[in-house]
């Protein structure tokens, strides 16, 4: 992987035992199996908030740590490895973005601590459709009173449930796409989850004229832009966790292909299954090198930050929609199990690729930022 | 052109019949579900009573198995008539539910009886399996014999009289609700890895033998284990000759390969065809197409895939004395057939977005819920009656005559 | 292959036989090394037309024998197998469609038994630009003195320095595109071969104010109707060819794979190989169905011949493509020698898929005509 | 920093002695063609002047091999000092035509000899490598010993002081116009397969070497047959131990692989972006984007799988003590060039259409001839070095530790 920093290493290692020692996949299957609402377990959750992965996006003036997208992209990836269910991703990557972005200071000061600190949790509510689209929004911020009425239907909202604060997309009375914080508990909004595949906290959201004052609107950006710029590092960031989730599969794969033997030798030993594993493993390889770019990229404030951010959830997709499917495969019988662990990969590899939109959408993007 | 005539004045027949026949108290029933036994329980009265006169009308006329023989309760009739039988059903809106009901008795176990069965084994099993009475499961995998299916350790002991099973098999379709059973068991554990095994028929209703069900990715699932301890199967019911059942399932695979070859299913995935569905949830543009031009590539070469696969299959019927041999042209069309499957149910789930990763609710329409279970189930496609792999196998060094690697034990 | 009558399958057995013995790719090979212009051997030529080839698919009554498409594409397979070079397909197929279904009892007279003799070598003239495109006509036939002034350039014209006779696509004043018979010596007629990796008769004529009566027009079908109909009966025609050049690639391969020996074995035992190959097999027999599916549709006179024609040459294409790449590949070193004949059969495979439209054209006609 | 900064400053030398040194008579020359001998005939007196003045300086500053010792003919730099000197050349519009020159000489036969050449061996022949004036080329591949490099029969027998070759080599690169050769040979018949090999250098101007250029698809070729008829090496020039050329080549090859992962190479495939050629060919709709959105959908995964190819090598380079050891890295780097170029060209091809499959002549323009020759030259890519099956067998084996199959003899 890219070459980290000593402190990178550090939070990295950490990272990587805490998830294997205390919310491996067995966590995820008994949260599954237990049926409960919300989709994640608080006690990991303030786990994740005393070890700081809450604050590596946030400024130290606002009690984080402040280091940055690759950092925060190391740590989806561990929790991508073992299907951690957290709001991690939505409130302390992608709220903390906007925030960051967006906000003034007075807006900062309100919400930054309380991402760090966990007590808020904010997710961001894009699509009002099935299909990621990102002209697609027809919900109305329009203005009233000095501040906003807000309408509007949002589905797919990850962390829909837990969340406490909405960073909703919403269309002012120009046109333009801006974003804006409602608190869950706001009169006018109400939410149901979605029992997904994946069975991690999605929401249908809907906003019925939500009065909302001045101070909901990030307004740091010109028009539309802050949208952009949130989606993009939203994208990046998920291909992280995509690259942790195929890697896992790829592991768990190479395991079966050294240990189960049929016609007297263990599986690895056919050379279709050699090469297929050969294949895989260079398509896990490139799917790295476009990950890491992403984040990477945003982090040296690229001019292709947008290119590279649609080229690492284009890649990272296409690997895992690959990977996941030869999970199954090549495991067989008892890869079609419930008992086993490949089902959540694949399950969980879906939700994730039409997460912001999928290969499809990023390849277009890409020719499109390319000029063809 | 005599035998056209022929042909389509049996197809009149057999048209007039059904209409006659088919009780209004099923039209729009889910009938194979009921025959499947999944909604069975649900059915009302009404139905399931019409179901069992629909099912004794066509076993009188042998229409369950229609091209076996009469005195085994087939009606003797060639393949073409048999195929306007079904063709004809299902443009009636009807259902057979005769090879439904028998599990794998119609399809797979009925077909090997016929070739290697003893005439009192014949004039025994198969009536009740052609009039839909008696259903049957196969017990062939093990947990440590999956593809090499010859390494399979479940013996038989020979007691006198009969046999005694012990082992266990895996993914036995429909065990817990079978009331026989073909296993494949291991009757000289001193012989070679083929050599050593045999063909036995047992009855499932017996304390030796426990089923337990299989939950998979999917969900519920047909798949059991079975567990036999002590269990008996008659000396008279060893189909095919002591320590020769390798020659008996290998011809038991092949049916199961051209059962697979892509038949005629109820599937959520054609309630609607792909590029309606994706009109629905993509859009068109100004010329009609998809605005996801990425997707409408991937689309058309799926489209294009199911299209060569069902030429292909109409072809090699259609060659009365094909270059193609039926086993080599069975192993092509499954690994054809499957690869169109899987695709399809990925480009379905792809159409739908985040509507298709639902996975139980309101929030999801029933139609939405059905194809991604398929999508999941349908993963097997690959991996059951031979995997992809083993197919690659098959047609390299029985129909291309590569030498075999040196990989079989 | 799909059931022939006891007449097509003489007909096969003896085109296989004719091509082996007196026209192997050996042939050629002969030819290219001796550099001589114009396409083909007249010896063979002539044999095919007194084998009756040419008259495969005119009527009885104008010198032929009318055995439909199915037949003449069974011979075109045979020919493709063995690269034979011959204006077989442009005269007597693609031609002698235009005249039967666009002209009238007098042009069918005047032209067909010449098509059937090999005293005329017609061909279609259609491209204009490098890429084929249905709509991209912009040659006049303008109405003049009760003829028509006809003027434009079409380049990658089959068999263009030999033809006698173009059947050219141009607009009329209405703008429709329609077809008119040029013979090749017509004044403001010019031609010149180009030198393609094929080592074909492909050509450029440029059309300069010709002069033509108005029995050269094709006017027995409604506007366009009938350059769209011979364009795809030319589709399904080149699809039976490109499936000879595919059917034999494949050949070669399997018997290098059977002879070949690396590590002590013949290279065919590797698995990898193996199941490459199965593939590659599994992938011709589809090809084979859709090819020979495009050519009986139009011999039942189906509805759907312009979507199977677009099957047919897409999926032929696309098998083509793989297997002419894996033919190169699995001969290693030797498959990259000019003294060996696998280059002979790439080249062609690239020209022939280029012909008519390549595979992406026909997938996007074929999603086209299924409405979508 | 301090290392950044030093960088920096070399960086501002050598652009400045660039600048100050590199032949006016030699700005726009086909320089690479000239150094591959392809179009030197043709060269002008005065760029053939030129060219000779430019390679003496280069070889003054130990620039032909930079990262080589001083006393060995190079300029004992880092691996970064030798990236800057190439990439202040390439920005400058000159070239370096010392490792073309020489043939195999700088890539693979200069860095096998300082591992494994003896302190005279390497004073011997390094300079004139370094320098650019001695061509090497490599006889490895047989007729009969392709990917199965070590069953290779060219034999080397011991007359006391010298060694005397007979046998077949083939793909030569160069032969016909090199001074040396290094060569794998057998010396002892009764070894096993891989023991019994030995590698020697001679020279190939004698009687007992005969070579004949391959006309390979795309027409001339670099490649020879080489055949030596009681060819003379001096036992002095024997590499490594008497028996133990397997080592030595197993080096050479991870040298070859290193350098066939994807560097710059002078391509008529690079002269103008594929999407620009694209829309010159095929045309834009409203949006600006391609009208062909079939070819758009693959071009832009062709141009993913290039910067995935181009990241991969990067980050590989940039690991400092990644977990991806050297040669694993080359086998994942030089299939993904592989793939993406052979694509590339493939795309080109269909771009340009019917200008796709032009041979020669006016017909078609310069450019469009070079790319057709490219793709089919091309074609070469995933059979030499290792071919894409034998980079995957690397892979399977080395980097992820799957057992060997049974295959290797």
């Amino acid at each position: 992987m890219a070459a980290l920093t000593e402190e990178q290493s550090i939070l990295k290692d950490q990272a990587t035992s805490w998830v294997e020692t205390e919310l491996p996949v067995q966590k995820f299957r008994e949260f599954r199996n237990s049926n409960s609402d919300g989709g994640f377990d608080p006690k990991a959750w303030s786990a994740m908030v005393d070890m700081g992965w809450t604050g590596i996006l946030v400024p130290e003036n606002y009690g984080g740590s402040d280091l940055g997208y690759l950092t925060f992209g190391v740590i989806l990836e561990q929790l991508g490895r073992q299907l951690c269910a957290s709001p991690l991703f939505a409130s302390a990557y992608v709220g903390a973005s906007a925030i960051n972005m967006g906000g003034n200071d007075d807006q900062k000061q309100r919400w930054l601590p309380g991402i760090v600190d966990g007590s808020e949790i904010l997710t961001f509510a894009v699509d009002e459709q099935p299909r990621h689209q990102r002209d697609a929004i027809a919900s109305k911020a329009s203005a009233s009173d000095g501040g906003f009425l807000l309408s509007g239907a949002k589905t797919f909202v990850p962390e829909g449930v837990s969340a406490t604060t909405f960073v909703v997309a919403a269309r002012t009375d120009a046109g333009d796409i801006e974003l804006f914080l409602v608190p869950a508990d706001a009169d006018g909004v109400s939410r149901t989850q979605m029992d997904t595949v994946d069975k991690r906290d999605h929401a249908r959201v809907t906003l019925t004229n939500v009065a909302l004052p001045t101070e909901a609107h990030l307004a740091g950006m010109p028009s539309g832009e802050l949208y952009e710029q949130v989606l993009n590092r939203a994208c990046a960031g998920v291909a992280m966790e995509m690259l942790g989730v195929g890697c896992y599969s790829f592991e768990m794969t190479l395991d079966y292909l050294k240990t189960r033997k049929q016609f007297g030798k263990v599986i690895g030993s056919f050379q279709a299954l050699g090469h297929r594993a050969a294949e895989l493993y260079s398509a896990q390889e490139m799917a790295r090198s476009c990950a890491e770019a992403g984040v990477i990229a945003i982090d040296n404030g690229a001019d292709d930050q947008a290119a590279m951010s649609a080229l690492s959830k284009a890649k990272t997709g296409e690997f895992l929609f690959d990977m996941s499917n030869q999970l199954i495969q090549i495991h067989g019988g008892i890869g079609m199990t419930d008992d086993f662990d490949a089902g959540f990969y694949l399950k969980r590899a879906r939700a994730l690729e039409a997460l912001y939109g999928n290969q499809a959408l990023h390849r277009d993007r890409y020719a499109t930022l390319l000029g063809f | 052109m005599q035998n056209a005539n022929e042909l389509e004045s049996f197809r009149s027949d057999v048209r007039a019949w059904v209409t006659a026949n088919f009780p209004a108290s099923l039209q729009g029933a889910d009938l194979a579900g009921i025959a499947g036994g999944e909604s069975g329980a649900r059915a009302s009265d009404t139905v399931k009573a019409g179901m069992e006169a629909w099912r004794q009308m066509l076993a009188e006329k042998g229409w369950g198995a229609p091209t076996w023989p009469v005195e085994y309760g087939g009606a003797g009739l060639t393949d073409p008539h048999a195929d306007i039988i079904g063709e004809e059903i299902h443009r009636a809106g009807a259902y057979n539910p005769i090879p439904h009901m028998t599990g794998m008795g119609v399809t797979m176990v009925g077909p090997t009886l016929l070739e290697y069965g003893s005439e009192e084994q014949k004039a025994r099993h198969l009536k009740g399996i052609a009039s839909g009475e008696i259903r049957w499961c196969l017990g062939l995998s093990e947990p440590n014999a999956g593809s090499d299916l010859a390494s399979l350790s479940t013996k038989a002991e020979d007691k006198g009289d009969y046999f005694a099973l012990n082992g266990q098999k895996i993914w036995t379709s429909g065990a817990n609700i079978s009331q026989w059973c073909g296993a494949l068991v291991r009757t000289d554990t001193d012989a070679g890895k083929r050599d050593g095994i045999s063909f036995v028929l047992l009855p499932m209703q017996q304390d030796g033998v426990e089923t337990r069900p299989i939950r998979l990715i999917s969900g519920v699932s047909p798949f059991c284990e079975t567990y036999f301890t002590d269990a008996r199967a008659e000396k008279g019911d060893l189909l095919g000759n002591l320590n020769d059942g390798w020659s008996v399932v290998k011809r038991l695979l092949q049916h199961e390969r051209q059962s697979q070859t892509g038949g005629r299913g109820v599937s959520m995935l054609d309630s609607e065809p792909l590029h309606v569905k994706a009109q629905r949830f993509v859009g068109m543009d100004d010329n009609g197409a998809l605005v996801d031009k990425d997707l409408r590539q991937r689309l058309v070469r799926n489209y294009m895939d199911g299209a060569a696969h069902r030429l292909t299959a109409q072809r090699i019927t259609d060659e009365a004395a094909g270059r193609v041999e039926v086993s080599a042209a069975a192993s092509i069309l499954k690994n054809s057939n499957t690869r169109f499957a899987q695709q399809k149910a990925e480009l379905a789930l792809e159409i739908m977005g985040s509507q298709g990763i639902g996975w139980s609710g309101d929030d999801f329409a029933e139609e939405e819920l059905g194809i991604v279970r398929e999508w999941l189930s349908g993963k097997a496609m690959s991996i059951y009656g031979g995997s992809y792999e083993v197919q690659n196998n098959i047609i390299s060094k029985n129909v291309l005559g590569l030498p075999e690697t040196t990989q079989k034990g």
